[in-house]
This record gives structure tokens, C-alpha cells and sequence, in this order.
């Protein structure tokens, strides 16, 4: 990289005569939640720093992971389990900023089923979307915080529509996120009980992951692109309205702005924490990795022992002004 | 009283002309009825408008005063091309109009393979049709028009491929058959001298016309002598002219 | 005869109202009612909320239907033509067939970008293997008398191949034609899934995870209705195309 | 062309060859090296640790590709007998075919539950396709003159049907069975995508979710194992029934 | 000197049986060759064989000298059926062997329409095939062996679907236009009359053997006068007794 970027945290400088591409490989599509990240158009947070952010769709954590392996994407937006299992096959990754410190997802039942503790799961029938998705790795999660095994329960997959089934009586919980629940309510889910994972292991929902080689290289792209991102997040945290407004025309499911502003609200809450609030936007603490990472092996998700703090890269984090 | 009354039909294949035009036509019980003309003059439609495969635009086809509508099943047939079925063997090709009616019975087996051996190709019965010559298919599908025993017979051009002596058995054969099951037929060929040895009546056509109809009394039983006898000779000639005086 | 328009329509209209009924009892997550289905669908059309997404995946069809059926009715010309080349490809044929498309995602976007050149390459493999296999089937079942005519005359290999084994095998093309003109669509949505910021493919996960199940049923409308139009027009195409076939074989 | 088999070992050698040397400057987890696909292939076999999956996908491959035949010859029988049944089924046979089953998936389970049913459905589905259409061609282009013979020895529609148009279209509704026998494969694992806890499908799924993928290359291997042995069956069947055609046709 | 020569040669069907068995055949230049024989007993096969369509398993077959490995594509055939190719019009058919060597010109096209109002059928040019009788199908296969004008040509009993008016007119159109054209010719009939009137050389054949060779001098040109003459009835029937006699 050059030295150039360094100029350009001045926000005020009009376009750079030379633009960084920094390509972005995200877990899903364009949506919602993502918004700050996806109107540059609109807003400049990434142009004005003299970024050319290109957002590359994915269908899984796994794809943006695999998107930067392979050199097609320089930053990965993705969740922990699939980094931790990149980092388990051996690859070399690093971890550069914590998007949503909280963990979004939760189990789900009808009220009258009367589910409230983790404990209440045993034997009961549980949907999660994919036997490769987060939900069922983080229903393991909940039930290991509870002592509970998979063979304490039955984990059927229900596919993305995994509400349907609890309406339907087919399941008697369904693992899902803050989001999901949000729409499922919408769709006339009557009373339920959340149990939520973050009450148990609170390991973060989303991070940037970028590989050893770009993070040597790039590291001034990289910080500026942050910086870029955490500018973003702010600002969708204190316009919720006009983020929602902007996602009508950017997000793929920004339908109505009404539910935009709903996921909006729920994402903003997600991406702070007591440390952000410390720290600023994106603090990492290699501490609580470290705690998924030992979960993950000790649920024989993962094989090897990992240290994460060889990972965790709290640097590039910009700091609160 | 006649067979089968052809009155006054009309057909064209929808390009527009007619191919036959108020024309008439009468089958007489048990007799052998021939067809001749030029080549494209309408014998063929004429066939499958008597046979019931087609309909007439106009005009009426009786059988037994009860109105054609569809194919008699109980009649056999010939049709120009052998049309036989390349994936099954000689023998099952000639049993197909029985196998299409009942379970084969070891009767009709054994009719078959006597069919066949009157055909001369016996020694065929499981090649299949690729494996025979032209000649041979063609006396695999009389045979399988012969094997119903059928009261009304209708052949187009079926010894076209045979050579003059194969050819002469076979109408000696076919003549025998015939009376002996006191056949009605109608029969297309372009060999005069076979459709008098035959026929007790030949219709000579001429542009969708029937221009002559001649009844044939030479005596029967009929054979060689019949066949090089003057008389046939003389109906030949007559009937010769008429085809040609046909060329307008 | 002349009554069927009415039976179709009558027949549509019962399994509307079937479903209506149904899903009445059901929620709109399960199965949502065709009034409603037709209610997000109308408002999509009207306010062009699907224009963007109808463009990129007809396109993405459109191309990879053209190059699919070129692919195969090349390779089914060859793989007819040469035994050899027969034996010597089937088997990457057939993996290039069996593999579901959407495990090597990753791959088709390592090599051809995540753009919509991916999406089309899927959409050919897909499009490809009804049309070859027909081809192939209508080149070795050539009537052979048809075949010595031709060898008599001398013609050359290309000769037989384009004068008589494609003429003659038109209608089975045609059939492979009109199966690979379904699947394109199958092959663009599918393509879409793996990450696709555009598209009705994209539609439908963004759709999923919107749990906007009538949204989902909308998109499934659009895609049938693609499907439809490709299936009428190459049924055009053989009407004409086949009509002097018909002439002798059909009446 | 007795060196096919040398020359045909020796591009699989030069693939194979290419695909190393691409791999070795690539991570494991976008594209392994055949080496250690090979490696996880071998200890899953030999393990056993694909038993159980290939059994069940397997099971639901055949399954689905009878009732798909089945069903597709069924259908394509009707539809090319009767042609008003033609135009009233046709635009429900191509919504059946245009949908993405992936999308249907959730609602495949909600209606035949998470078991079998629901694979084999989608299996079914999928094959169904190009033998209805192949199998309408068939019928619908039988030599008229045969037709001809047909009707005048009285045969009944059925007859016709038993007797003429399948044995004479069996070379089209072959290459209609061989093109359903390969998608098959296909159907059933995207069955499995959704809501499978065994199965190939489901391990390919679970594979992508460790991110383990050499584990998932060494199911796409057997995949492709599974449909060349299907094709290869089905090749074999056609070369008996088809011989006294191959006798006619083929020289 | 021989023109093309066929030595010893021998030819099954892959059946076992050979159909042709250590037979040997000359044609001279210029000269017309008819081959009669009962039907199967190998006049197709041997055609086939002359031709160079299929290679005989023992012998040779050369042309001026030369080994026929391959069909001589410069000469004229017309096959046992017609097989027209169903999707092009008749004069389009007839056109073929033109159209698969260059590109057609204008007296290509007046040539084959000249051809086809020899053949009586000038009127059926833009028709189908599928819409033509049996005998006026057969009229286009033989415009179609015609077209070229070939020095050498192989017909497989070209006239066996026409009337007895129609096929004496072509008969005198084609040695007309063989004489002119000094064409040889190998001609496959079954009308033993047929065979007399065209050719100067004549062979019968049985079971795969040839067991007559007959000069046939009749003065040329051959008319009327000629086919209704003593001599030819004469040569006719000796002929007949050579295939009935060939009748074991
Ligand atoms: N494709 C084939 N496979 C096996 N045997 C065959 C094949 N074609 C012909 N034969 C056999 O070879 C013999 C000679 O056949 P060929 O066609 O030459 O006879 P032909 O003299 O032309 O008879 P025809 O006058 O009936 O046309 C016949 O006995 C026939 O059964
Ligand atoms: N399918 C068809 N479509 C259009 N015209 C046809 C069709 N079949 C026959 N024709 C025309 O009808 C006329 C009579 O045909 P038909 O087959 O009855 O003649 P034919 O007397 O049997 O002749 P041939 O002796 O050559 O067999 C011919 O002029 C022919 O061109
Ligand atoms: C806020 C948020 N919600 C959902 C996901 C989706 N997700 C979570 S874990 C996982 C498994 C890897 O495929 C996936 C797809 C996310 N990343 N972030
Ligand atoms: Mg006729
Ligand atoms: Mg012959």
C-alpha cells in the first residue's frame, strides 16, 4: 500500500486522484442490516476516505472466509464458527474489528411450552435452519453452558422458513436470531419464550477477518477501511430513520422501511457493548475467542487447541475519540 | 347384389385438388376385384377409401348396405411399402394382426409358418426385417395380410418386388387361397397380364376416373395354360389400350 | 375440442381456489392464500420493485440457454460422431452433471468472478446435458438407408452430419430443446442462491430471510411464468421448424 | 481405437496432474489437492463413514428415478395420446419444473416431514422432466405408415400405444431415461441440502459448515461415482432392449 | 477390355451363411448391364458390392484397373426404395448429389427439371415427398440417380412401382439418355422383358451364384418394333427357363 490513505482521513478532501479497492466478502447479500455498508453512494463513509469498497455477496460465513482465502475479497464479514474453523484447518487469519459484539441468536419456543432455562431443552425437538448453520452451532453452545449434550435433544433442520414448524407444532423450539424472531412475530407468531445464547456464552455474532498476507500488506487500507466502517456504524446508530429510508433502495429485502427500521434498531443494539461503549465501536476482547474456541473443542466442533490471542488483532481498532 | 358400394366419392388430401371425383365403384362377394392405372391415377387412395383407413370427403361406402366408417379389422391388408416392425422377428411381424386380437394359439403359429413356407422364406421366420432382401419383405407382409384368413383382402402392388417366376407361385397360391376361403379382394398391380390372370373384374383408372371395368371369364381353376393362353393375351391388349388411351 | 381454453381455465380456477381455501387455514408462513401471493405480486409489478431482478435473471438465461444449447448439441454431434470421444468424455460429463452446482459455489466464483458470468456458466452446464444426450441419440439412431444414400453420394462426414443426422433428428433436439429451456431457469435461480446480490434467485434467499414467504411465491410466479414463455417460444421455433416432419409423420 | 482406454487413462492422469498443481498454490479449503481428497476418500471408505450416507442417498436415487420414470413415461404417454390433456397440464408440468426445489424445501418438509418422503418427492420431480417431454416426442413423431398398419388391423389405442409408439420412440425415451438417471443424483441431494441428517447431501451441507473441504469433494467423487454407475446401468439396459434397432439402424 | 471387374469375391451378412460365394462379374464401358434373378438370391448385395457401398470379405473389385474401396460418388444409384429425404421438396431431392458436391446453378435446376418432366412428375417439384404416390416417389429416386449425368450407373429395380405405359416410356428415355451420355449401366429388374430391351449384356443369377451370361444384340435404337419382336421373346424366354430352371 501506499502512503495515501494516511492523507485521506481528513474527511473534508474531494476525490482522490487514486482510489484503494478494498472488496468486502459478506456472509449474505446486500440486506438490511448491513446498510452502513452498503450506501457509499448516498453517504461516502468508504469514497471519502479515498476507498473503492466493493461489497461481494456470499451464502454463509463459510463463502466470505473462502472468498478471501482465495484472494477474490480482502476483508471477510463473517461469523466466529466459521473462523474458527478456518483457523482449525490451519489457515492463517486475523481478526480486526468486532461488528456485533452481542450474539444475536436465541431458542425459540411457544409460550405454552413453558421453556425458559437452557435445562428445558432436554429431549425436546429443536429446529435449526442447517445442520451447517449458526443456529444449531450455537443451540450446542447453549446446551454445553448448560451441560446438556446433542443427544440430549433432537435437532431436526427446518430450512430458513424455521418458524413455521414451531406454529405448526412440528418442533417444540426452533434455534434463530434476534432478527428472525422479529419477522416471525410479524407473521403472527403468538406468545413465545426466548432463551438467549448470549446469556450463556455471549461470543460475538459478526467480526472482519482478513488473512495474515493482506494484514501485513494492507494495513493502512485495512485501518482506513475500518475507521470508514466504525464511521458508518455510528452513523446508522444515530439515524436509524434515514438508514431505513436508504435500505428501501440498497438492501435487497429493505422492502418497507418500517421493518428496516426494526432490524436497524436491533443490529444497532448488537453492534455495542459495555467494552464499545469503553473502547469505541468494534473493541475486540481476545478473551471471550478464546472462550469460544475452547467450547468449540470441547464440543469436537473443532480438533485443534487454538490461541486466540495470536488472532485477535485489537490494534487496528480505531480508538474513541 | 354387391359386396361393397363405392357411390359417388369424392377426396382430395387438403392441397386442394381431388384426387378421386364422383366416383363409383362396386365389389362383388368372393370375388377377385383388380385395380390398374397409371402411377398416381388414385388406385392407392381408392384402396384405403374402400378399406375404411380414410373417409370420403363426399358420397358414401357401403359394406353390406352398413356405412365404412373406420378400418374392417377382419379384412387383411397389404399395403405398398411392407411396413413391417424392425424390432420384431419375421414370424411375430406375420402373427401381429392375431397377436392385436387374442392370445396366439399353436394354430396360428403353424399357419404362419405355412404362410411363410408358401412364401419361400420359411428359413427366415426369426431374422429380423433388416436382415431380409426387398423381395422377401414384401412376402413377409403378404403373408401377414394372408394370416387372418380374411373374407375381404386388400393388396396394393404386393408381387412388385418379386421376380416373374417367384411371382407366378405366388398368384397360383394366392388364386387357390382365395377360393378356397371364398376371399373378396381387391387387388392394385401394374402387371396386366397378372390382374387378368386373377381378377373376375378389373377396373382400369385413369386421373381419379374409373375408365373401364372389365369382367374376366376365363375358366378356372386358372394355371399356366390360362396364362399363356390367347384369351388372356387378347384381355391384356384391350386393357393395355385403355391405360394408355388413358394418356391424354 | 374448442372447449379447452375453458377446461384450463375452469381447472385453474379450482386449484386457485383450493389453495385459497387451504391456506386460509394456515399461516402465511406456511403456505400464504394465492388473493394474497397475487397482491404482493401486482404491487411488485406496478411499483417495479422486480423490474432489476426480472432483467438480470432473463438475461442470465437467455445466455447461458444459447451457450448451453450450443455446448450440447456440439459435444452430442461429437460424442455422436466419435465413439471414442464418447468413451473418452462421459465420465466428466456426467460429474459435471451429477455434481450439485451449488456445492462448488466458491470454485465458480474463484474463477469466474462473483458477477454474472458465474451465474451463466451454471446455467450452460445445466442447460447442456439434455441437449447433448438427445443429439447424441438422434445422430446414432439415423435411418441407415438414408445413411448408404448418402455414403453413395459421396458425402462428406459434415455433409451427413448437417444434410441428414441433424435434419433427421430435429424432432428429439427439439425435445432436448424444450427441457433445457426449463432448466436454464432452474440453472440462473440456482446460480443466483450461491451469492447473488441481484436476481430472482436472490429474491427468493432475500425473500426467505425476510420470512416473506408470499414475496417467495411472487418470485416463483415470475419464474414459472419465464419458464413458460421460453417453453411457447421454442415451441414456435419447431412448429416451424418442423413442419415439414409433420407433413409426413403426423396426421 | 483399442487405445481408448490408455488415452483416456492418460487425460484423467493430466486432469488429475493439472488439478494438484493448481491446488498446491491454492488453500485447502477453497480447492484441495486430489491427493488429499484422495486421502479423506479412502480413510471415509475404508472407516466406513460413508456407508450409512451412500445407502441413503442411494436408496432415495432410486427411489425417485422409478417414480420419476415412471410417472414421466405416464405422463408423457398421456400427454402425447391426448393433446387437449397436452394443453390443459402443460403450464402446471413446467411450474413443476421451473421452481427451484430449494425453495420449495421448506414447505416439502412441512408437507412429507423430514424423512425420506420428501427427497424422493424432489428426486421424482426432477426426473420426471425429460422423460415426459422425450417421451411426447416419441409419440407424437411415430412413422405414419406404421400408424397406418396400426389402425387398419384394428388395433385400440392402447395397443397402438403398447405395440408401436413406445417400442418405436424407445431410443428417445432412452436418452430421456439416461438424462433423468443423472438428475436424479442431483435431486436427491439437494433433497438432503434441506432438512437431511444423512445422506450425501446432508454431508455435503455439513462439510460446508465445518468448511471441511476436501470432505466435501471426496461426496462430490462419490456423487459422480453414483451417477456414471446409473448411466452405465441404464446404457447397459438400452444395449439389450435396443439390439433389433441397432441391428436395423446401426451398422 | 473390362470397364469394372469383380473377381472371386465372397460377402456375408455377418449371418454365418455366405450370400455371395467365389462369384466374378465384367462390365464393359458404355454398355448396359441388366441382372436378373429370383428374389434374395444377392442382385442387391452385389449392386451394393460394384458400387463400392459395402468391401467384399475375399476378392477385388476394380474399376479401369483401380481397387473400389469406396463408393465411386461420381456415378448415378438408384436404390431398392426410394428413400427421399422427407423434409426437402422433390426437386430439392432430386438436387441432392448436386447440392452435396457445389453449389447449384441455374441448368443444374433446368436439368433436374427437365428430368422430372421425363418422369412425367414436373408438377409435384415443390411438393413433399410424403405427398407423392409409390410410383412417383420412385420417379424422384431415379431423377435423382439421373442428375448427374454419371459415366457409371447402379439401379436396384427402378421401375418395379410403375405401370406397364409409364415404364415403357422411361425405359426409352433411359437408353436414350444413356446412349447419349455413354453411360454403363447395372441394371436390377425383374421384368425379364424389361431386361432384354435395355441391355446388351444380361446375367441371371441364383443363390449367390451367376449361372447364366447372356449378349443381348438386338439392333439399336430399341423401339416399339423391338419389344413386341419375335427375338426378344425369344431371348425372354430362355432367360425365364434359366431362373425357373435355377429353381432346385
Ligand atoms: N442386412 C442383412 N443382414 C443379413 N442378411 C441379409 C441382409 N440383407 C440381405 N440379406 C440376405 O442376403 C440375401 C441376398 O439379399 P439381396 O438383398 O441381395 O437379394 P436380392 O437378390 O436383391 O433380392 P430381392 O429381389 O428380393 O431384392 C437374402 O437371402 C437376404 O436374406
Ligand atoms: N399424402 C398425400 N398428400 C397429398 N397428395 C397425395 C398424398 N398421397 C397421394 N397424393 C396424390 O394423390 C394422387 C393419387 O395417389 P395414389 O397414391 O392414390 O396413386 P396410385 O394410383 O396409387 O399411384 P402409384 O401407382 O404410383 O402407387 C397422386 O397424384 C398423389 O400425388
Ligand atoms: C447477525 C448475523 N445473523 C446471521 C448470520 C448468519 N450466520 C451465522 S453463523 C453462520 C454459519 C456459517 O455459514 C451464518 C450463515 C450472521 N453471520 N450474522
Ligand atoms: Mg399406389
Ligand atoms: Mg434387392
Amino acid at each position: 500500500g501506499t502512503n495515501q490513505e494516511q492523507q485521506t482521513s481528513e474527511p473534508q478532501e474531494e476525490k482522490e486522484p487514486t482510489q484503494e479497492t478494498i472488496r468486502v466478502a459478506s456472509w449474505s447479500q446486500p440486506i438490511t442490516e448491513q446498510t452502513n455498508l452498503l450506501v457509499d453512494e448516498d453517504k461516502k463513509f468508504f469514497s471519502e476516505h479515498g476507498l473503492d469498497m466493493e461489497f461481494i455477496p456470499g451464502a454463509g460465513g463459510g463463502d466470505a472466509i473462502k472468498n478471501i482465502l482465495s484472494g477474490q475479497a480482502d476483508i471477510a464479514f463473517t461469523d466466529p464458527g466459521s473462523l474458527l474453523f478456518a483457523l482449525d484447518k490451519g489457515e492463517k487469519l486475523k481478526v480486526i474489528y468486532n461488528i456485533y459484539p452481542q450474539n444475536v441468536f436465541n431458542v425459540v419456543s411457544l409460550k405454552e411450552k413453558n421453556m425458559t432455562k437452557p435445562e428445558d431443552l432436554k429431549g425436546k425437538t429443536i429446529g435449526v435452519y442447517s445442520l451447517s448453520s449458526g443456529t444449531r452451532q450455537n443451540l450446542l453452545v447453549l446446551l454445553h453452558q448448560a451441560g446438556l449434550t446433542e443427544n440430549d435433544v433432537e435437532i431436526v433442520e427446518t430450512g430458513l422458513l424455521n418458524f413455521a414448524p414451531l406454529m405448526q407444532g412440528q418442533v417444540d423450539a426452533t434455534a434463530a436470531t434476534d432478527t428472525g424472531l422479529l419477522m416471525a412475530k410479524e407473521k403472527g407468531l403468538g406468545d413465545v419464550n426466548v432463551i438467549n445464547v448470549k446469556d450463556a456464552l455471549n461470543i460475538p455474532s459478526d467480526v472482519f477477518v482478513v488473512t495474515e498476507e493482506v494484514f501485513n500488506e494492507k494495513k493502512d487500507v485495512l485501518q482506513t477501511f475500518l475507521q470508514a466502517y466504525q464511521n458508518s456504524a455510528e452513523w446508522m446508530i444515530n439515524e436509524p430513520e434515514e438508514a431505513a429510508s436508504l435500505a428501501v433502495e440498497y438492501a435487497i429485502d429493505g422492502k418497507e422501511e418500517k421493518r428496516n427500521f426494526e432490524i436497524i434498531r436491533l443490529r444497532n443494539l448488537s453492534s455495542q457493548s459495555e467494552l464499545t461503549k469503553e473502547k469505541g465501536l468494534g473493541a475486540l476482547d481476545a478473551e471471550i475467542f478464546q472462550q469460544a474456541a475452547d467450547t468449540y473443542h470441547s464440543l469436537g466442533l473443532i480438533e485443534n487447541t487454538l490461541n486466540m490471542s495470536e488472532v485477535v488483532e485489537e490494534d487496528f481498532v480505531p480508538n474513541k475519540q | 347384389m354387391s359386396f361393397l358400394t363405392i357411390e359417388d366419392i369424392r377426396y382430395g388430401y387438403g392441397t386442394g385438388r381431388f384426387v378421386l371425383d364422383h366416383l363409383s365403384f362396386k365389389m362383388e362377394k368372393g370375388k377377385f376385384h383388380s385395380l390398374l392405372g397409371k402411377s398416381g391415377c388414385g388406385k392407392t387412395t381408392l384402396l384405403k377409401l374402400a378399406c375404411g383407413l380414410i373417409q370420403p370427403e363426399q358420397g358414401s361406402i357401403r359394406l353390406n348396405g352398413k356405412e365404412v366408417t373406420k378400418p374392417l379389422s377382419e379384412s387383411g391388408f397389404v399395403f405398398q411399402s411392407p411396413t413391417l416392425l424392425e424390432w420384431k422377428t419375421v414370424i411375430d411381424n406375420v402373427l401381429l394382426p392375431v397377436s392385436l386380437k387374442r392370445k396366439i394359439t399353436n394354430e396360428d403359429r403353424e399357419y404362419a409358418e405355412m404362410l411363410l413356407s408358401l412364401m419361400g422364406i420359411e428359413s427366415y421366420m426369426s431374422s429380423f426385417p433388416g436382415e431380409l432382401s426387398g423381395g422377401q419383405q414384401s412376402r413377409v407382409a403378404v403373408a401377414r395380410g394372408l394370416i387372418q384368413k380374411p373374407a375381404l383382402l386388400f393388396m396394393d402392388e404386393p408381387f412388385a418386388a418379386l421376380d416373374a417366376i417367384t411371382r407366378e407361385d405366388l398368384q397360383e397360391d394366392l388364386l387357390r387361397l382365395c377360393e378356397m376361403q371364398q376371399t373378396t379382394v381387391l387387388f392394385i398391380t401394374h402387371d396386366i397380364a397378372e390382374a387378368v390372370f386373377l381378377s373376375d373384374f378389373i377396373s382400369v383408372m385413369d386421373e381419379g376416373e374409373i375408365i373401364l371395368e372389365q369382367r374376366i371369364d376365363l375358366a378356372k381353376p386358372r394355371n399356366a395354360e390360362t396364362r399363356y393362353g390367347h384369351p388372356l393375351n387378347e384381355i391384356s391388349l384391350k386393357i393395355r389400350r385403355a391405360i394408355s388411351g388413358g394418356l391424354r | 375440442m374448442r372447449k379447452i381454453p375453458i377446461y384450463s381455465f375452469l381447472l385453474f380456477l379450482i386449484l386457485l381456489l383450493l389453495w385459497e381455501w387451504t391456506a386460509r387455514g394456515m399461516s402465511e408462513l406456511v403456505l400464504p392464500a394465492p388473493s394474497v401471493i397475487g397482491e404482493t405480486l401486482y404491487s411488485g409489478l406496478i411499483s417495479g420493485y422486480f423490474n432489476a431482478h426480472i432483467v438480470q435473471t432473463s438475461v442470465e438465461v437467455l445466455i447461458g440457454l444459447l451457450l448451453g444449447s450450443l455446448l450440447g448439441i456440439l459435444f452430442g454431434i461429437l460424442m455422436g460422431e466419435f465413439e471414442s470421444l464418447r468413451k473418452l468424455l462421459f465420465p466428466y460429463v456426467i460429474a459435471s452433471q451429477a455434481v450439485p452446482k451449488l456445492a462448488l459455489a466458491p470454485l465458480f466464483i474463484l474463477w469466474f468472478g462473483f458477477g454474472m458470468t458465474s451465474k451463466i456458466i451454471i446455467t450452460t452446464l445445466i442447460c447442456f446435458f439434455p441437449l447433448l444426450e438427445n443429439t447424441v441419440t438422434a445422430i446414432q439412431y439415423t435411418d441407415h438407408k438414408k445413411l448408404e444414400l448418402f455414403r453413395v453420394l459421396g458425402a462428406s462426414r459434415w455433409q451427413t452430419l448437417l444434410q441428414l443426422k441433424l435434419p433427421a433428428g430435429l424432432p428429439g433436439i427439439m425435445a432436448g430443446f424444450r427441457v433445457a429451456s426449463v432448466l436454464a431457469v432452474v440453472g440462473a435461480v440456482v446460480g443466483e442462491f450461491i451469492g447473488g446480490s441481484q436476481g430472482l434467485g436472490a429474491l427468493i434467499i432475500a425473500s426467505q430471510g425476510m420470512m416473506d414467504t408470499p414475496l417467495m411465491f411472487s418470485v416463483l410466479i415470475l419464474l414459472t411464468a419465464l419458464g413458460t414463455f421460453l417453453y411457447f417460444i421454442i415451441e414456435l421455433i419447431e412448429k416451424r421448424v418442423l413442419k415439414p416432419y409433420v407433413k409426413e409423420k403426423k396426421r
